[in-house]
Parts: structure tokens; C-alpha cells; sequence
């Protein structure tokens, strides 16, 4: 029994079916990637796991509770914490703010009417959040506009406060899109350390090969709204099905 | 314009050199060594005009600021004198109000009552004014009445023509020349039934705030005792700019006079919208239709053009009138500005007068002695016949005009005829009259 | 029967100013982003190019008629319009009628003007501003322009008619032997503004121009990547909404007079429109309007007024509230525009 | 101190000094001087500086924090004024309980229309609150003239039953508002040579009440809530993929806010007890909304110097006629008076919207944070001054920055 169970789940966007039939495991403290050719419905499962988009069919259990029909907020109140292809972080709040409103939706949960306690009073926040910046090297950077921040670092900065919430599962969509290779680099090596270091199971929505089979211990190849295959990494590098259905098709 | 007119300049200048006031003000002081409210103590007392500025009734606002401005200079002895020389109380000597000089200040009243409120309390608490006046709306004269009452302070209203006025909300420091819904339609009524018989339908669009629910009940009251039928009385909102959805349903209704209880702007685009419809080349139940506008206002009438033709309604006073007192308030005015009075003006200019009058006859500006010198007082030679203010309800009783939108205007002022000089005796009516009761108008105050 | 047919006549008229204006603010709103407060001011603006149009046909020498007295018993000084006196009395005075319908070409060149100037000058240095800041500024400016008028105009109605050919009622119901009788200009209110949409609509969808400024519309810097100059087009559009407003208020005006605060009017309930209809679209716009207009004049019928008091006095804000609530977007908007 | 850090707490301590000693400072002039028109120390003024100041407060915490332009936030001050008359007419004239019923009946009423328009954002919310702010007045106005007195305002009368008090005085008049027998009306006055300042009851209750409802928002935007709002305001989606739920967040800022705003209300009607619909519509709306964006949006400081200004300027420039400019410019030869006269007529008196409205265009245009960023020009512009005349003084040993 993984930690993320989606069974038999269906979606349908007027005439186009984007999911039929899509059957996924992810086993806990995994990495576990999901790719497959532009249009395939990765980004529409990865909203209906995080309470975007409600599947018409189907169910997707997270730790045995289903995540249907809650809100996002509900569902990252569970332990799913989500990265955006594009860096989403608060741009008009300084990096430790940013830092910080996680540590405090962990503590407090989704609504807290603290109206009247200084945030400089919360020494436990304020801990937690300088610690989280520090394990993610950004603490000289702490009082910038986070908006101001290069790509890579904001990417950076997002990771840090989707694991200063402790996720036990942490959704990626195509972190390093649009990076440059060093900074590819570095975020394949953060997600390294993460996956070692942490108690964590990783799914992660890639289309760059390099990262697939540099972090990836499990691989689902989706096609055309269904899944094709899943497998360790070596198999899929050599099923001809993949190949012709994604790899032959962008290489 | 007359900015450049020197004689004027000059006493502008003179007049304004402590323009906000000698005396200390001390409204609202709960120990005061004064006797009352702003009591003049140098050589000048000052006049709070305040009138609306901004806002659709800003141009019968800069005439009401004419009159006053005109007012002033003939107390303080200059021009010609205007209706002082016709007025039939000599007290006035040309020399100021008691051997001070008229001061004023002026005000944006905005036809709000919050705002009106926000400048009289500066002129009463900033620049010392022991006496407000002027507006151009029935909410804002109650507004700022029952202001002048607390502060301790004369109220004379300028155009108000609401019932409350000196009706349920009646305040012993206020006082009201203008004339008002039920007067309206007593004198009405009896030029209707001359034109139009007894025998009438009647269709009644209101403007959907007080002053437009007291004047419905005085015409339709008026006209039912007629013999006519009222066969729907419909509440437009205040807002409103085009009134075809209205106009629309009294084509089937049955009804053959339209009677618009609409004011300003309101009343510019109803009329022009019933026009539109053809409403004036119908004929319903054999006979023509006809439409009433029953408060009538030349400087909006001008707004409505051609349409107002024909149309008949009431007014307070108008220009063209001839005896003595309009003749030389129309002479000086027009002297002065270069174009005929509105009666807004006529009404401000004549409240300022006869507080100056009380104030001179009773030797002082402590408004109890002003109230009691008002209060019952008879008049004449102010354009509108003899004249009384009552004291049980502080309005004024006297004649009121029937007009009529003239077919052949000789000039751009030349909009209405005057139709029939209503007499006093018969607007007439008792202090208690239902339509006037349930207020209360207490003590007079003196502040301090 | 005939009461229901009078006011959906009476709604698509009202329909016609608040579409006109609605169709204007998107136009703005869609092609530079911009929120634009002083829209009321545009359609202020036109209905004073008749009135100034009127005023300069009227335009007279004074001859002193010794005969006839002024009202401070001077001499009566006879105006004659120069018009008149060049023309004659009767091609004079039929020009003079025309004032209105002329003053379409008077205004033309002058909203556009006016457009023109108003983005070049200030809108411009506003598109990277937030929307509050475009409020501000534009809310300013519309109280500029509206004092300017009212201190030239004066703050009263001033009447401008419609030509007298053109002033009476006709019988509509006549054909379909049904008696419903509706004033002339309004109905040429109506088709007049049928045609101003209808062009709008024909020259965004068929001209090239049209086609490169509904891409803008979608997409902003793609277009501009194409190498199009796409604020030049975006400009002209800008002078093309002040344009419609403009003509919104010349035809306006024999419906009722205008005065210079009508613009301040119009403004709050042309925004309740464009919004019911969907920010940044087109055809919501134009719809939301009509759909206002008629149900407006449906509230303000006596049997509905009798059944919930007050119901014309709310009527536009609680449909508002209804479609708002019950499409998230308004009628026909499109997804992430001034959701933030 | 008051658990706020010490920037805040001279800003607070600033703005106490200058509220407090305001009947001096906005008295400048001697009350017979020519430019005694501009003085705007009199209680009337006072009041509605400090009173909406409360009101454009509260609309920040909305507007500024969270982003949400509510264009109806007016309704509230409305019914917060009403609430605070009935008080009056029924219970008796202490302003105590006025002022807690208006606060508590706006709360509600920002509750409900709050719950209803923030299931929508942008500019699709701001139509939500104007369709209710806009019922509200239009009903005021007309058919709900029983509660509201329509057209003329909710007044006092002599027959009002006021169980706790009287419903008149022994002189006939009714009796006028207080605190626990403290008249708000009551007014000291202190003449100093040509000067005269008037300190009065009532200003200072909206003072000290103004002064708590700015500390309040000090705290609130220093708090983890404020944080929240912020936040809310910079990245909704985030916001939920967080964890957290947004709607009470902004639902607990608008209610605050509309608290605010009917305490503004109460206060409003405390010191002149009358309640118009005015009150309520559009205008009074976009007006605390300019206040806001005028002074600057989201700074502690900026929506009381917008109200101000606005207030100022609608009741110091709307005074000044033509016989005051001929006083002020008589120095001047006959012939340039009357062109001096003739130039500045049409900016004041009648013309103060024309004013008002050039002056929001320039600061818009060339202040985008509004009259804070104003203040900051300057003070940048002074200290570099000073850096610069220190560094000449030190002989060049220690650069300016």
C-alpha cells in the first residue's frame, strides 16, 4: 500500500477525455516521477491530487484518506505540500516572511486570528524559519524582497517553505523548467539531499530526461491521458513502448 | 459677470478686512461669559450664507450668494437701497444691523446634509456667525435648522418648500419666507378647475424623498377636494435620469393630467421625457391632456426649453411682478448682475432684510429677542403683498403665485406668465392641520 | 401587452446609452489594461460638443429695437444669429434645428482629439501603475473636466433639441395592428447606437487593424514580438472609445438635457455594467447592457413596484449581485483579468 | 513600549503629540489676520480630521494589507451613524453605548455582505460591495425613510422617549450629547494675544479614540494576522498550497475594517447627532478610498494624512470667496488685484472640486506612494543636505554616503 493511492481516476474537459484510467502507487519515502509527452495530463493529475481539479471518476487516497473534494488548503493541512513549474512565493513579503508563513500554518493550521501578538515575539517561528533559511544557504539573504530574487533562488526559497511545513509527501511540477544548467544542477542536488536527509516521499512532474533519471527511483509514463507504464528507472530507459511513445518522439 | 465692478469691490474690501469675525466664538461653551451664542462685541457682526456650491443646484446656489452679497451691501448703506426703501418697516437705518457692519462668510452647503451641516458648524463655531441662512433642498434647511437650534443660532431658510420644514420639524430658531407643498396646492387648485373643470383623472410622479411625499399629499388633497380622481401616485427614485419607464405606464392609465412633483434636474428630464411621449398632443376621455408642474423654478424651467410652454405651476415670486418691492429688488439686482432675479434670490435677499429688521427692532442680536421681534410680525412691501410670520409654526403667510411657461418668451428670463396672484387668505390654514402636525417647536435658544 | 412591449422599448433604449459607454470602458479596459474613471466625463464631453455646436449656430449680432424694452425698461437689443442672417431665416433656421444630428461631425474629430491627447498625456505613463493608482488619477481628471464644464456651462440642464421632424411620436405597433406609440429620437437613439456597435464589432472582425488589436487584446506581448507596433493601434483605439462615448452623448442629449454632471451619473452604473458583463469582453458588454436597461424598466413598472417596493431603485445592483454571485466572472468574461 | 518596537512607538508618540496639541497647531494664524481663513483648529474640523481618519485607518487594513478594494465600505459608516441615533432617540444621550452599538451592528453588517462578496476577488468585489453599499443608500433615501428619516437625515426630536435620560431639558431643548455628563460640545477657550484655540470635550474623546484605534492597527500589522493579509495580498495560490484557508483571513480584515468605519460613524454621530444617507453613497465610498491611495495605501501613517487632506480642503477651500482673495491681494495695485482676483477664482469657493481634483492628478502622477512617499522625498532630500554640509564641515574626512 503506497502513500498516495489514485485509482481508477477519469477526467473530462468538455470533448477532450485529458485522464481515463489512470491507476498510481507512490510508496512512501520514494521519488517517484511522472513524465510523458506534452499532453499527456500530467499537470490535470497532478491538480487532482492537490484538490485543483475534482476527477470525474476515480479515487485518490492519500495515507488512507481521501482527498476528494477538499479544498487545497485541507489538503496540504494533510501532509501534501506542492512546487509550482513557476516559482510561487509571496514577491512583496521579504525572504524570512516568506519563510515564516509556512512555519506558521504548521503550528496554527489553516486560520488563526492573531491579531495582536507581534510577529518579532514568536521566537519559535522566527527559529524555525531562520534554521529552515540557513539549511537552504539563504540566510544572508533574509531580509531581501523576495521578488527580487533570481530564479533559481526563488525556487529555492518555495522548496524550503513547502519542507519547513514537514510534508510527508512533496509534489514537484517541473521544477527546474526554464533553468539554466547550473542552476538545474543545484536544485537536482537539493532534492537529493532532501530525499536522503528526510523522512519524505517525492513525486515530481518532469520532462527533462537528465532530472528524471538523476533523482527517480520509480517512474509512471503517462500517454494520452492514461498511463503507459511504471518502473524502476533502468527498465523504463530501455522499454521500446516509452521510447517511441515519448523518448524517440523528443530526442 | 460683475467681478470688475468697482463700487462693489470697494465694499467687499471694506467689509471683509476682519473677515472672520471680532468676536471670539464661543459656541458651544458650557461657561461662557457671553449671553448668548456669538454675541457681536466689536464693531461688525458677522452672516453665514451658506448655500450649495457644488452639485446640480450650484447655479440657483450662486444666485441665493447674489442676493445675500446685494443684501449686505444695502444694509451697510450702499447701492440703492433695494427693498429697504419699500419695506414697511423703517427700522432699518442703512448703517449696518444695530450700528455694526454686515460681515458674512460664505459656505458649500453640496445639497448634503452632512456637508451643510460640516460648513454652518465652521461659520458658528470658526468665524463666529450668529445667524445662518440660504440652501437650496427641503433635507438640508431641516438639517442645518435643527443645527442653528442646538448651537443657539437664527435659522433663516432660503428655497425649502417641504411641509416638514415648518411642519414636523419646525425649530424655534428657524424661519421660513419661501412657501411650501400645501400652499402650492391651495392656490392651484382653483386655477386647475377654472382650466381644466372638476372633472379629472390625475396621475401623480414623485420624486421618492420627503419633500416629494409632502407635496404629493398637498396637490393630490388639493385636487381630490376638486372632484378629481387620483388614479396612481408612482415613486421615481432620486437618481433617476430618464423617466421614459415611467411616462411609458400613464399612457393606458387612464389618466388625463400628469402631475410631476419633481424638482431641479428631476424635474427638467421627467417633463422633457413626458413632452417626448407626446403626452401634450393627447387626448384621454374626450379631453386634453394636460401636465402640472406644481413647484415651478425659472432657472430650471430654462433647462426644460421649449417644453415648460403652456405648462402651469406655482412659484414663490417672479421678476416680472410689478408692485413697488419687486420693482426696485428687480432694479437693483439687475443693475448690479445684469439678469433678472431667481426667486431662490428674492427669498434670501428678503430673510436677510427682515432678520436684519428683527434684530434692529428688538435692540439686539440675542436670538430669543429676534425670534419674539419675528414672531407675529406684519409686513408688506416685500414683493409678495401684506405679509405674516406666525409664530406658532415661524412661516410666512402670503401670496403665492400661479405660472404658467410662457408661449412667446421676449428674452432668455422670459420663461413664465404669471397666471393668477393666489391671495394670502385663501393658502391659509391651521397650525394643526394634519399635514403639518406632530412637530414641536420648542424653546427658543440662545446658546451660551 | 402593450405596457410589456413599451418598456422593453424603454430598456433597449436605456440599454443603447449604457451599451455605447460599457463598450467604450472595455474597449480601454481590454486593449491598455487601463481602468478608466473619467469614461463618464467622455460621454460628458460629447454631449457638450452639441450644446457648444448649438451655442455657435446661435451665435448672434444684436441690433437695439427702440420699440421694445428689456426688463429694466432699457432698450430692447433683438438678437439675430449670423447663420440666419447669411443663410436666410428659413435654411438658417432649419440648420440651426439640425444642431444635433450635426454636431456628430462636430464631435467626431474632437472626442477623437480629446482621446488622443488624454492617453498620449497622462494614460500613457499609467500602464505599469497599479489599478488603483489608474482610479485615482483618472477619478481626478473626470472632476477636472466636469468642473471646466460647469464652470463655462453652469450647473444647470441646458435643453438641446432634437429637429423638429424628428421630435414627434410615431405608432410602432401600427403594422402588427397594435397601438404603441414611442418618441422618434429615441427610436433613432436606438438603431443609431445598433449601428455604432455593429461597426465596432465589423471593424475589430474584419479589418486588419481590428484583427492585430483583438490579439493585443489576448495577448499583449506576443504582438508586440511580431514586430507590430502595437501602442500606435492601441492609441487610435483609445481616441475610438472616446470617440463612441462622445456620440453616446451628442444623441444623448434630446433625451435629456444635459448637464455637467451626467457623466458622474452614468460612470458608477456603466461600471456595474461592464462588470456584469465580464471584464475585457466585447459582446458581455454590449449584452450586460441591454439586459440592465430592460430589466430596469421592468422594475420600474407599477404592478412589479407594488409587489416589492423599491425594487427600481435596486434593481441593477441586485441583478449585479445575482450574476456575480452565480457566474463568477460575469457574464462572458475571461479567466485571471482584475481577478487580483 | 505597548509591545510595539521602537520605530512604532515614536510614530505613535509623533502622532499623539500632533493630535493632541492640534488646536495649536492648526490654529497658526491670529484669529484677526487675513490668513486667519486658512485655520482649521475649530472643534467641527478637529472632529472629522480625527473621525476619518479612524474611518480611512480601518479601510487600510482592508485595502492596504490584503489588496481588496471594497467600494462600499461607506455603508457601514452609515449604519454605524444610525445605530448611534437610535441610540440617542431610545436610550438616552451617553455616548458610550452609542459608539459599542454602532460598532457592533457595522461588524455585522460587514459580516454579511463581507461573506457574500468575498467569494469574489478584483474588480469583481469591488462591484459586490458598490451593489450593496448603492442598495443601501438608495433604500435609506427612500422606502426605508421610517428608520432612516430619508432625505433629511435621522434627527433628534423632543419626543423621544430616551428611557435612561430625558426627552427634554428643563429649558425645552433637547439635551445634547455626553459623556457621562461631560458635554461634547463643551469648549475651553484660551485666547493668547491676537490667537485663540479652542480645546473641546469632544474632540478629544475622537482623539484618544483615534490614537487606541491607530495603536490597534499598529499591532495588527505587526502581527502574524497582518503578516497573513500581506501575504494574501502578494500570492493567493500560495496562500492555499500552504495550507491556509484565505477567506477568513480577509473576511476577519474586512469585518475589522468595517468595525472601523461604523466606530467612525458612532463617533460622527456622537459629536452631532444627525445620521443623512449621504453618508452612504458611492461618493463617500471612493472618498475614504482616495483618502487612502492619496496618503499612502498600506503605510500606517498614509490614510490619516489622505483624510486630512481631503477633509481640509473641502471645508478651508470651499469657504474662500471672492471678497476674502480681494482682502488678501489689496496690497497689490488696483489693476493687478483684479487680475490676481480673477485667476484664482475658479480654484476655490465653488470651484474647490476643480482644486481637489488637479491636486489628486499631481500627486498620483508624481508621489505613487502617495503623500508618505512625499514625506520621505523630503527627508531623504534633507538628511542628503546634511550628510552633505556635515562632510564639508569634517573637511572631506568622512565621505558622505
Amino acid at each position: 500500500m503506497g502513500i498516495l493511492e489514485v485509482k481508477d481516476v477519469g477526467k473530462r474537459f468538455g470533448g477532450l477525455q485529458a485522464l481515463s484510467n489512470v491507476n498510481l502507487s507512490v510508496q512512501e519515502n520514494s521519488v517517484h516521477a511522472i513524465i510523458g509527452p506534452n499532453g499527456a495530463g500530467k499537470s490535470t493529475l497532478l491538480n487532482c491530487l492537490v484538490g485543483k481539479l475534482i476527477p470525474d471518476t476515480g479515487s485518490v487516497m492519500f495515507d488512507g484518506q481521501s482527498v476528494l473534494g477538499r479544498a487545497p488548503y485541507e489538503i496540504n493541512q494533510m501532509g501534501i505540500s506542492r512546487v509550482f513549474q513557476t516559482p510561487e512565493i509571496f514577491g512583496d513579503l521579504t525572504v524570512l516572511e516568506n519563510m515564516m508563513i509556512p512555519c506558521f500554518a504548521k503550528r496554527d493550521g489553516a486560520f488563526e486570528l492573531n491579531a495582536l501578538s507581534a510577529v518579532l515575539r514568536q521566537k519559535d517561528i522566527l527559529q524555525k524559519a531562520e534554521h529552515m533559511l540557513e539549511e537552504m544557504n539563504m540566510a544572508d539573504k533574509r531580509h531581501m524582497h523576495a521578488a527580487a530574487m533570481s530564479r533559481g533562488d526563488k525556487r529555492r526559497l518555495e522548496i524550503g517553505m513547502c519542507l519547513s511545513q514537514e510534508p510527508r509527501l512533496l509534489l514537484l511540477d517541473e521544477p527546474t523548467a526554464g533553468m539554466a544548467r547550473a542552476d538545474t544542477n543545484n536544485t537536482i542536488d537539493l532534492l537529493k539531499q532532501i530525499s536522503d536527509e528526510r523522512d519524505i516521499t517525492i513525486a515530481i512532474i518532469e520532462h527533462d530526461m537528465h532530472v528524471v533519471f538523476s533523482l527517480a527511483n520509480r517512474i509512471t509514463v503517462l500517454a494520452q491521458g492514461t498511463p503507459l507504464v511504471e518502473d524502476d528507472p533502468q527498465n523504463i530507459r530501455g522499454n521500446p513502448k516509452v521510447r517511441e511513445a515519448y523518448l524517440g518522439e523528443s530526442a | 459677470m460683475s467681478k470688475f465692478d468697482v463700487s462693489r469691490r470697494r465694499v467687499l474690501k471694506s467689509g471683509a478686512i476682519a473677515g472672520a469675525g471680532v468676536a471670539l466664538p464661543t459656541i458651544f461653551t458650557a461657561s461662557s461669559a457671553a449671553a448668548f451664542t456669538n454675541e457681536p462685541t466689536g464693531g461688525s457682526v458677522t452672516l453665514g450664507f451658506n448655500v450649495p456650491q457644488t452639485g446640480p443646484y450650484a447655479d440657483e446656489g450662486a444666485d441665493e450668494l447674489r442676493a445675500y452679497e446685494l443684501a449686505v451691501e444695502h444694509l451697510n448703506g450702499g447701492g440703492d437701497g433695494g427693498m429697504m426703501n419699500t419695506f414697511s418697516s423703517k427700522a432699518l437705518q442703512g448703517n449696518g444691523i444695530l450700528g455694526k457692519k454686515v460681515e458674512y462668510v460664505t459656505g458649500d452647503t453640496q445639497t448634503k446634509s452632512d456637508a451643510a451641516r460640516a460648513s454652518a458648524k465652521s461659520m458658528i463655531e470658526k468665524d463666529g456667525a450668529v445667524m445662518i441662512t440660504g440652501g437650496s433642498s427641503s433635507g438640508v434647511a431641516i438639517a442645518v435648522q435643527g443645527l442653528c437650534q442646538e448651537a443657539g443660532v437664527i435659522f433663516m431658510a432660503g428655497l425649502t418648500h417641504s411641509n416638514d420644514t415648518t411642519g414636523k420639524d419646525k425649530k424655534a430658531n428657524g424661519f421660513r419666507h419661501f412657501f411650501n407643498g400645501y400652499m402650492s396646492g391651495a392656490a392651484l387648485a382653483p386655477v386647475l378647475k377654472n382650466l381644466y373643470g372638476t372633472d379629472r383623472i390625475a396621475y401623480h410622479l414623485t420624486a421618492d424623498y420627503t419633500w416629494g411625499w409632502t407635496q404629493e399629499e398637498s396637490i393630490a388633497a388639493a385636487t381630490e377636494a376638486l372632484g378629481w380622481q387620483t388614479v396612481n401616485k408612482v415613486r421615481t427614485p432620486l437618481a433617476a435620469t430618464d423617466f421614459s419607464s415611467y411616462i411609458a405606464p400613464v399612457l393606458n392609465s387612464g389618466a388625463d393630467v400628469l402631475v410631476l412633483n419633481h424638482y431641479g434636474g428631476n424635474m427638467v428630464n421627467s417633463l422633457t421625457n413626458a413632452v417626448q411621449f407626446g403626452l401634450r398632443e393627447k387626448v384621454v376621455n374626450g379631453k386634453n391632456f394636460e401636465i402640472v408642474v406644481p413647484l415651478y423654478s425659472r432657472l430650471m424651467a430654462k433647462g426644460a426649453g421649449e417644453n415648460v410652454k403652456g405648462i402651469h405651476g406655482s412659484t414663490n415670486w417672479h421678476w416680472t411682478l410689478q408692485d413697488e418691492g419687486s420693482k426696485a429688488f428687480v432694479k437693483s439686482f439687475g443693475t448690479k448682475y445684469g439678469f433678472p432675479p431667481s426667486q431662490a434670490a428674492h427669498t434670501c435677499y428678503v430673510q436677510t432684510m427682515l432678520y436684519a429688521d428683527a434684530v434692529e427692532r428688538a435692540g439686539s442680536f440675542n436670538p430669543c429677542a429676534v425670534v419674539e421681534a419675528l414672531e407675529g410680525f406684519e409686513f408688506d412691501g416685500m414683493g409678495n403683498g401684506p405679509t405674516l410670520y406666525r409664530a406658532e409654526d415661524h412661516q410666512c403667510f402670503k401670496d403665492v403665485l400661479v405660472v404658467r411657461g410662457k408661449e412667446n418668451p421676449t428674452s432668455e428670463f422670459d420663461l413664465l406668465e404669471v397666471v393668477e396672484v393666489t391671495p394670502r387668505a385663501q393658502v391659509e390654514y391651521a397650525p394643526d392641520h394634519p399635514m403639518f402636525a406632530g412637530g414641536n417647536l420648542g424653546a427658543c435658544n440662545p446658546g451660551a | 401587452m402593450d405596457a410589456i412591449l413599451l418598456q422593453i422599448l424603454n430598456g433597449l433604449d436605456k440599454g443603447s446609452a449604457y451599451a455605447l459607454i460599457a463598450l467604450g470602458l472595455t474597449l480601454i479596459f481590454g486593449t491598455l489594461g487601463v481602468v478608466n474613471f473619467a469614461h463618464g466625463a467622455l460621454f460628458m464631453i460629447g454631449a457638450f460638443c452639441a450644446v457648444t455646436l448649438q451655442r455657435i449656430l446661435n451665435l448672434s449680432f444684436e441690433l437695439v429695437d427702440e420699440t421694445q424694452k428689456d426688463f429694466l425698461g432699457n432698450p430692447l437689443k433683438v438678437k439675430t444669429p449670423y447663420v440666419e442672417a447669411w443663410f436666410g431665416p428659413d435654411i438658417g433656421g432649419s440648420i440651426i434645428d439640425w444642431a444635433v444630428p450635426l454636431a456628430i461631425l462636430f464631435a467626431i474629430p474632437i472626442m477623437i482629439g480629446v482621446g488622443y491627447v488624454m492617453e498620449r498625456g497622462l494614460i500613457k505613463h499609467f500602464y505599469k501603475r497599479p489599478h488603483a493608482d489608474q482610479i485615482l488619477v483618472t477619478f481626478g481628471l473626470a472632476i477636472v473636466l466636469q468642473e471646466v464644464v460647469k464652470y463655462f456651462y453652469g450647473a444647470n440642464p441646458i435643453q438641446t433639441p432634437a429637429p423638429d421632424a424628428l421630435n414627434g411620436v410615431v405608432n410602432l405597433g401600427a403594422a402588427i395592428g397594435m397601438d404603441i406609440v414611442y418618441p422618434v429620437w429615441r427610436v433613432v437613439y436606438f438603431f443609431f447606437a445598433v449601428l455604432i456597435i455593429g461597426g465596432i464589432f465589423s471593424f475589430l472582425q474584419f479589418t486588419t487593424f481590428g484583427m492585430v488589436v483583438r490579439a493585443g487584446m489576448a495577448d499583449r506581448e506576443t504582438v508586440g514580438l511580431l514586430g507590430i507596433n502595437i501602442d500606435r493601434r492601441f492609441t487610435i483605439m483609445f481616441g475610438i472609445a472616446a470617440a463612441v462615448a462622445g456620440l453616446a452623448g451628442v444623441m444623448y442629449t434630446p433625451i435629456n438635457s444635459p448637464n455637467y454632471h451626467m457623466g458622474m451619473d452614468f460612470l458608477v452604473l456603466s461600471f456595474v455594467v461592464v462588470v456584469v458583463g465580464g471584464m475585457g469582453s466585447l459582446p458581455g458588454a454590449v449584452l450586460a447592457g441591454f439586459l440592465l436597461g430592460v430589466l430596469e424598466s421592468f422594475a420600474s413598472m407599477n404592478e412589479i413596484k407594488s409587489l416589492i417596493p423599491g425594487i427600481d431603485q435596486i434593481i441593477i445592483y441586485v441583478v449585479a449581485i445575482i450574476i456575480l454571485l452565480t457566474r463568477p466572472r460575469g457574464l462572458m468574461g475571461r479567466k485571471g483579468v482584475m481577478e487580483d | 513600549m505597548f509591545g510595539l518596537d521602537k520605530k512604532d512607538t515614536s510614530m505613535l508618540i509623533i502622532v499623539a503629540i500632533l493630535t493632541l496639541f492640534a488646536p495649536f497647531i492648526l490654529n497658526p494664524f491670529p484669529t484677526e489676520s487675513a490668513m486667519a481663513q486658512f485655520n482649521a483648529g475649530y472643534p467641527d474640523l478637529m472632529q472629522r480630521f480625527v473621525i476619518f481618519g479612524i474611518f480611512a485607518i480601518g479601510f487600510n487594513i482592508l485595502f492596504g494589507l490584503t489588496g481588496y478594494l471594497s467600494f462600499g465600505h461607506a455603508a457601514f459608516l452609515g449604519v454605524g451613524s444610525y445605530s448611534a441615533v437610535w441610540m440617542f432617540k431610545l436610550i438616552g444621550m451617553n455616548v458610550i453605548p452609542a459608539i459599542m452599538l454602532s460598532v457592533i451592528v457595522a461588524g455585522l453588517f460587514a459580516l454579511l455582505i463581507g461573506f457574500v462578496s468575498l467569494r469574489r476577488s478584483g474588480i469583481y468585489f469591488s462591484i459586490l460591495t458598490l451593489a450593496f453599499a448603492q442598495m443601501s443608500f438608495n433604500l435609506a433615501y427612500s422606502v426605508l425613510t421610517p428608520i432612516t428619516n430619508g432625505e433629511t437625515g435621522l434627527q433628534l426630536t423632543l419626543e423621544d422617549p430616551r428611557v435612561l435620560g430625558v426627552s427634554a431639558t428643563a429649558d425645552g431643548s433637547i439635551p445634547v450629547t455626553n459623556l457621562f455628563g461631560l458635554e461634547m460640545r463643551s469648549t475651553f477657550e484660551l485666547a493668547l494675544g491676537p490667537w485663540a484655540f479652542q480645546f473641546n470635550a469632544g474632540y478629544y474623546l475622537c482623539a484618544l479614540i483615534m490614537l487606541a484605534a491607530f495603536y490597534l492597527a499598529i499591532r495588527i500589522f505587526r502581527s502574524p494576522f497582518g503578516m497573513m493579509l500581506r501575504a494574501v495580498k502578494s500570492n493567493q495560490q500560495r496562500m492555499n498550497y500552504t495550507g491556509l484557508n484565505t477567506r477568513p483571513y480577509t473576511l476577519a480584515a474586512f469585518v475589522i475594517s468595517g468595525m472601523y468605519a461604523g466606530l467612525a460613524g458612532g463617533l460622527m454621530a456622537s459629536m452631532d447627532p444627525l445620521a443623512g444617507a449621504e453618508r452612504m453613497q458611492w461618493t463617500a465610498s471612493g472618498e475614504v478610498v482616495l483618502m487612502t491611495i492619496l496618503g499612502g495605501a498600506g503605510t500606517l501613517i498614509g490614510p490619516v494624512l489622505g483624510a486630512g487632506f481631503i477633509k481640509y480642503f473641502e471645508n478651508i477651500f470651499s469657504k474662500i470667496n471672492d471678497n476674502v482673495l480681494h482682502t488678501w491681494f489689496s496690497f497689490l495695485p488696483d489693476g493687478m488685484e483684479d487680475a490676481v482676483v480673477f485667476i484664482i477664482h475658479p480654484f476655490i469657493g465653488k470651484g474647490w472640486h476643480l482644486t481637489l481634483g488637479i491636486l489628486f492628478m499631481l500627486v498620483v502622477i508624481f508621489l505613487p506612494g502617495g503623500l508618505v512617499e512625499g514625506g520621505q522625498r523630503i527627508k531623504g532630500w534633507l538628511s542628503r543636505r546634511k550628510a552633505k554640509d556635515s562632510g564639508k564641515a569634517a573637511g572631506e574626512t568622512n565621505p558622505a554616503e
